[in-house]
């Protein structure tokens, strides 16, 4: 198998997926001419064109808007929001109109929708621009939102997240982009909502997803130096949640850490927890420790932007608090 | 135009009303939840301008839309069923009088949030130009609706994609209790439609002929491929913003110098005067209409609720 | 002391306020010559006048950026969100602007502002106008989340808030206008982020807030006959989030139910229960149960929407199952 | 105008080129972290514009706001230390390159979500107007910021109340890569105003004097109760959109024509031409602006970093 990086897996599933099926089609700020502000989608417009390769104004609203109007068509459209913290710009379409329509209408209109974009601090762009609010997007029934860690699941999913008939958001992350993997090729499918055991120990459970993965590994290998195995679940999808393999590691380890960028209070580590002493009371020998962003808008200074941002030397410290 | 037609038009109006005036008792009644905002003294405009469509044009409306999905050819039975929330409602009970759709008809629905369809209908009309179909969607809103950004980000996207689009302001001269001059930096609410280079035009709409007429023209256009084209249509709202408005923003003489120009008694003048129809023919159809009428209520009123399971129906298109 | 509605405690905390700082005015849909749509602000229009009781356009990203730059030259506006749901047309304004300013031009701006907006479901008004979002407000530092459950809560903290220097969103709750209780005259304060023991009991502990403190109170009262003595603790305040008292009462009972009216993913019991488990581990005899919402986008038919909805059934139940 | 005013303008936008040459070097060496947006080529813009206001009139801009800021009275060392996200920078260091404010200087940043800071210029406006104070806002911003719903919201209510700001559209022609015919529906910006009933003007941004007489002129008529006015201000970036652009999106030939226009060059003609000022003199300020931002360099190296404490600082005006 290839290894390449996730910005070339997100890119061969899109190409891969439009050169499938005429109706999947591409529209964004920059997505085009410039080739995506992460040059995900270079050499798209040159080769789709400028019918399923379009460039939007800056309106975000509209670009999700238009988007699902044209899902409701039988069109299958992958908008991008260049980064998440515009999709505070959108959040009506995003979490009011596209997951409420299927239901709202019994049934009669389907959303068959991709909203890409991207999560993540660590890049010095200050409080307006850093920020990893996943959660609150996955407090929405309607809407599913799943958010790779790996290349090859990014390509996995993604295609599946086109194939869907419901409306997804498709978290990537800023910094994960250079991050290679062994990539299977052609039409590699990775069912949405199904977490996955992407290393495994027997002593601790770290259940993560997306950036907070490569940081867990990281995590992993020192522990494993101290003699601590670690089991690393990865979520892969918020919404819907696969608690199953965390609950499995769960019942091996007994100690749990649940790692994500964003903020702790209302985060993903609240509802995995909860969920956890729901589904394993009996099972839990330490509390579970939630490892996150400190409660602060993320400052542009990199010193101050990395005390706020989770680290592996976070992760460490709280898998050895569970001991 | 055929004399059926002319009394179609006629026999869409009077069913609305009618529906509408049934619709405010069940109200009352406690049979009918929620916010219901009646059509009565606009059944003019949705009747004209949906009559100019073609079947391969869709219509797209905000939550004042019980008159929009009747003259867009869904049944008196299922609107007064979804009203009532019935599981043989439109949106099988689900939606409610803010939200009805029936996309066999091309009804895209009955959206409850101020502007928030327009970037839909402009999604809908990309769907059409992508595909190379020749459908015009048509969107209607009210003018409280053009103060929004999605007014403006749809607007301007219509334009710089030529999307196949009518935009249609339906100018009742109040968002809830706030007259268009309190809102909006215009009042004549086709004058934003410069400022995305639209070709914009106006019309009477207490006047169903009228307003059909010139959605003809600008329909015809767009399916040329001229474009987006905005129309402003001037109507008025007979009863409160929805049931139980206080009305305490307008005056009773504004009310009922409008009242005089009730657009359903216009076009009855109209189509005697003109010798279309004799009063006794129109009568009849009052009388067809009222019976219509009563039938959706026997129809909805005797429907069964939706089944409880229907709760966790239609949450996703596919459960994985 | 007086028993009013919790209609009129909002409106004379708001009066009271309007009359003791000229520099506290009010702005929104309908506040004005309507009254407001739930007649919070009945007769402020002839009374302060069109300059400080100030209807809007429907345009809910100005009302609050506007209230945001009004806030940042001295002013202390209350500007108002007809409901939660026309709240994610003012997203970015709300938790990227407000909450982010004093932080990131290091403490040069400040914005007193309150944010005074409506929840809940109940009423048969459809998906798009219906839920109760809370969480996904809370989960941003900066901002403080206030959501008042008793007429002499809703006086005390919304003064408090109009006296803050902090952006606030002050959530009241649809179906509350009505209930009573008695409210202390004059200038009563509540401090913001403070929780209380609203019942007290030494069997279980039901944690709630807003609405569903109306329905923990009912589910307290059946329990009671039962000899099950429920105490009760009131959030108040989601960011903030006072959990002191509530682990005290934990520490005391040993047993928890976490009532919100909210969907239960990534929502206020998610992060109320997580922080049980962190504070006081060992002292939690049975899983900490969360009443919330189905999952579902909440339909119009009455029938469907209460089946969907929390209900003070659900509380009995659900404190039984911790026994 | 005083001889020595002519200067200070010249010196102003001296100063910015410098400052934003040092910037791109000191960003290839990694000493400015996040995105850096220079301001080269547009420097007669906000000089003449913020020239032309009182003390009592605000200033607010978005991301691209380096020279905003020299021109708003913030000193290089300031500018340059926020650049390097030292204390002593104009934000503490928490704000970096797109978030610079200084409220003494009736500043009020630096905002980085297009179109977002126009609602809050709008509030700004209120604060004025509400307490009765004779201060104008000046609101900047993009070409591209004018497809936001946020345009359409604060233009709208700005005119509805009547508030005293001046809306400047900087169009540079781009929107990052998308040039405005791309994205706006009309490419003459200011024709959006006709929308609102909002008097707008424009003017040539290379020519500093310029933009100084139209910018009195239009403030003269807000202080004076006229409302809201539009100014779109005719300009072009030098540089990429922000470091590392691949600039797929223009020819090399556009750009070296607008650099022929370069705003300093062509004030320095008009200075010497007019015999306001000897080459000599101008020579000597181009020396001196080097030497202020060499020293603003050194200021801003040698400053320190903030606090590991300062993380908690400023997250709420008041701890409760
Ligand atoms: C974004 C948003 N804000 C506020 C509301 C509440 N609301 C419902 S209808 C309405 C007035 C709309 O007026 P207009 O667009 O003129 O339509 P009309 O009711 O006159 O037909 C308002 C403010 C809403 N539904 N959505
Ligand atoms: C709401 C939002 N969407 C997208 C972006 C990303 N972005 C930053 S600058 C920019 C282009 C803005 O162009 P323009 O308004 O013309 O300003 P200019 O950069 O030309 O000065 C974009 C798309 C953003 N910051 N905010
Ligand atoms: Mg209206
Ligand atoms: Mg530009």
């Amino acid at each position: 198998m290839a290894k390449i990086t996730m910005r070339q897996a997100i890119s061969q599933a899109l190409w891969e997926e439009m050169e499938r099926d005429e109706r999947v089609f591409i529209m964004g700020e920059e997505v085009g001419v410039w080739g995506g502000t992460y040059a995900v989608t270079k050499g798209f417009y040159d080769h789709f064109g400028e019918k399923r390769v379009r460039d939007t104004p800056i309106a975000e609203a509209v670009i999700i808007g238009a988007a699902i109007g044209a899902a409701l068509t039988g069109l299958r459209p992958v908008a991008e929001l260049m980064t998440i913290n515009f999709a505070f710009s959108a959040m009506e379409h995003i979490v009011n109109e596209a997951p409420k329509l299927h239901y709202m209408f019994n049934g009669q209109m389907t959303v068959p929708m991709v909203i890409r974009t991207v999560s993540g601090g660590g890049r010095q762009l200050g409080a307006t621009h850093s920020q990893t609010p996943d959660a609150i997007f996955a407090h929405f029934p309607g809407l599913k939102v799943v958010a790779p860690g790996t290349p090859a699941d990014a390509k996995g999913l993604l295609k599946a997240a086109i194939r869907s008939n419901d409306p997804i958001m498709f978290i990537e992350h800023a910094t994960l982009y250079q991050t290679r993997g062994e990539v299977p090729e052609g039409d590699y499918i990775v069912p949405i909502g199904t977490s996955k055991v992407q290393r495994e120990g027997k002593d601790v459970t770290i259940v993560t997803y997306s950036k907070m993965l490569e940081l867990s590994f990281l995590a992993a290998d020192q522990l494993a130096k101290d003699g601590i195995e670690a089991e690393i679940v990865d979520l892969r999808s918020l919404r819907p949640l696969d608690m199953g393999p965390v609950i499995d590691s769960v019942k091996k380890t007994n100690r749990v850490v649940v790692a994500e960028e964003g903020w702790k209070s209302y985060g993903v580590g609240a509802e995995v927890s909860s969920r956890i002493y729901e589904e394993a009371f009996d099972y839990i020998d330490a509390p579970v420790k939630r490892v996150a962003q400190k409660e602060v808008p993320l400052p542009y200074n990199a010193q101050l932007e990395q005390l706020a941002l989770p680290q592996v030397e976070d992760i460490i410290a709280a898998v050895k608090e569970v001991f | 135009m055929e004399k059926k037609e002319y009394l179609d038009l006629y026999n869409q109006m009077v069913v609305i009303r009618i529906l509408e005036e049934n619709a405010a008792e069940l109200y009352q009644k406690g049979k009918i939840g929620g916010f219901l905002h009646l059509y009565i003294g606009q059944e003019a405009v949705s009747t004209g301008l949906i009559s100019a469509r073609k079947p391969q044009d869709r219509v797209i409306t905000a939550y004042r839309d019980h008159g929009v999905a009747i003259n867009s050819g869904l049944s008196a039975n299922v609107v007064m069923a979804e009203l009532l929330g019935k599981a043989t409602g439109c949106s099988g009970g689900k939606g409610g009088s803010m939200h009805m759709a029936d996309v066999n008809k091309n009804f895209w629905g009955g959206h409850a949030i101020v502007g928030a369809h327009l970037p839909l209908a402009a999604g809908l009309a990309l769907g059409d130009l992508y595909q190379k179909k020749d459908g015009v969607t048509i969107c209607m809103f009210g003018d409280g609706a053009t103060n929004i950004g999605y007014f403006h980000e749809a607007l301007n996207l219509s334009k710089v994609w030529n999307l196949p689009v009518l935009w249609v302001c339906e100018n009742n001269q109040y968002g809830m209790g706030t007259a268009v001059e309190r809102a909006s930096a215009v009042s004549e609410i086709r004058q934003k439609a410069a400022g995305y280079d639209i070709p914009s035009d106006f019309v009477d709409g207490m006047n169903v002929i009228k307003v059909r007429d010139i959605s003809k023209k600008l329909i015809a256009e767009i399916r040329a491929g001229g474009g987006p084209r905005f129309l402003e249509i001037m109507t008025y709202r007979f009863r409160g913003h929805s049931m139980g408005d206080p009305e305490r923003y307008r005056e009773q003489d504004e009310v009922h110098k409008w009242q005089e120009n009730d657009p359903i008694g216009i076009y009855r003048k109209y189509l005697t005067e003109e010798k279309i129809a004799k009063e006794s023919e129109l009568d009849e159809i009052d009388a067809q209409a009222a019976e219509v009428v009563a039938e959706a209520v026997r129809f909805a009123e005797s429907s069964p609720e939706p089944a409880p399971e229907e709760l966790f129906a239609h949450i996703y298109a596919e459960e994985n």
